[in-house]
């Protein structure tokens, strides 16, 4: 844990754990200076993000790796409190440009995690890691635009 | 270890052929499955209509919505009317980033459900 | 992670990170198969052995290492599911036997946290770690006895 | 990063000369110096009763616990009574593995605070 990193979860790929991860981001949101609404969108991006990694990338093995880092970042003047969150995988590699959700018109099941994960994170940054698996890098800011025409009761 | 239940769901039927069914807790990813089976046997009980009452979910997220947007294409396929109620705030958030708050009957109450 | 570790969290030893890990441990308890109230209770004895970590291993100072491992236990036919916590730090070390609550009859402040993890949990062992910092080892069972008198509700 | 204030307290000045302190959320060790500190400023607006309502304290650990010692310790030394209402039954239970359920005067609620 260098980099600022405060809080490191690392996981299996056992859904059952989604639910720990979601408590313990929003949580921390909420310390780090987020509304329980907003505090509850991080959990939110995260939880998809993760069970994307269990489902496509670990293709529901429970023993693959994840981890979960969260680093505050400084407050600013405009923007106010910020949080990034990092989660890594040694799954499959992807282009990023493949990880794009469904096209909202055409109604079916799934496709929308996504577009939930954009909609309510500031950054959004998909990439290959060095040698195995991909890397999400999501970054919200309590006066950033994500998020606040959804969900932010 | 045995599998443990994921989510409550009980389900009640109606005078007049309405099935309600009632989840309880949060619908993520690893509780999907279950809330899946629970729709599924709730058409099985042949309703005239089926009203899923969400005012004790918590949290729901998309593979939670993926499971509804299917229920949706059964009614439709079985002309059984489909009705969401109770949901909250931050749950009626995620519809609208899907743009799906549209695309289902969704009421506050049971009783609006009912005649929805 | 080995040894059968499920979920790991690592944190900077800054008390605002305490509801993060309580809010993990107890949805994992649940997960594992304990009640709502025994979760709760190994949340708080995690709660309570992380803060001594913070407040006597690190003297507040806010940047060591704090380690949190969850292991699930296989499910035993009388003990029922059981978890296994192992915490550890980077702090001065200090012999176990001095790890102790106070006399409760001699009513002050503070000297609880020992005496309420003792109780919830199963089984409590302290260590010196190889070079340096403490490990803390909680067990519970949710067919043991610890808990079963206070807190059960 | 400026400070963040980890607990909501909230005091009412009663007719007849009580002060009641309702903190809502969680009191762990993080939250346990603003707690004391809100302890205190209770005491400086002398009161002739001071009622603790913890019936929005969903987890008291003992940090929180040794803050309410410390006030009784105030308490006995300037006579003023100090009442503890309205716990939930974990927080009850925290009290109790501390032997303190028979320490501290305890109401279930505000009402009986007033006269215990
Ligand atoms: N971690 C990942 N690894 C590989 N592919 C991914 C990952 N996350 C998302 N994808 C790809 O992006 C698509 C859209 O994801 P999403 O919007 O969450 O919908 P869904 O998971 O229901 O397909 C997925 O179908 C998948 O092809
Ligand atoms: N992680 C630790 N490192 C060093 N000493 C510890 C640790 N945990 C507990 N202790 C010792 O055990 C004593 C009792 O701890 P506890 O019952 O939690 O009460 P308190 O923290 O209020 O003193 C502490 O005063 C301290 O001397």
């Amino acid at each position: 844990m260098s980099d600022g990193t405060q809080l490191q979860i690392e996981l299996v790929s056992d859904s059952r754990y989604l639910s720990c991860v979601r408590e313990c981001i929003a949580q921390a949101s909420r310390q780090l200076g987020f509304s329980d609404a907003q505090a509850a969108q991080v959990a939110m991006a995260v939880d998809e993000a993760i069970a994307n990694v269990i489902k496509h990338g670990y293709g529901e093995r429970p023993d693959g790796k994840i981890w979960v880092k969260i680093t505050p970042l400084p407050d600013e003047p405009v923007r106010g409190s910020g949080i990034r969150i990092v989660i890594e995988d040694e799954a499959k590699q992807v282009e990023p440009s493949c990880i794009k959700g469904r096209d909202l018109a055409d109604i079916r099941p799934g496709g929308l995690g996504v577009h939930i994960i954009r909609e309510v994170m500031d950054e959004v940054r998909y990439e290959k890691r060095q040698t195995t698996g991909m890397r999400l890098t999501l970054t919200k800011w309590s006066n950033g635009q994500a998020g606040r025409s959804a969900m932010s009761a | 270890m045995p599998d443990r239940v994921p989510i409550i769901v009980t389900f009640a039927s109606l005078d007049g052929g309405a099935v309600t069914l009632s989840p309880e807790g949060e619908i993520g990813y690893h509780e999907a499955p279950a809330f899946r089976n629970a729709i599924r046997a709730a058409y099985d009980k042949r309703p005239n209509r089926l009203i899923v009452d969400l005012s004790k979910v918590g949290y729901m997220g998309t593979p939670g919505v993926a499971t509804l947007v299917e229920a949706l294409q059964i009614s439709k396929k079985n002309g059984v009317p489909l009705v969401l109620c109770g949901m909250n705030d931050r749950v009626r958030g995620v519809f609208e980033i899907a743009q799906l708050h549209k695309v289902f009957k969704m009421t506050s109450d049971l009783a609006g459900a009912l005649v929805a």
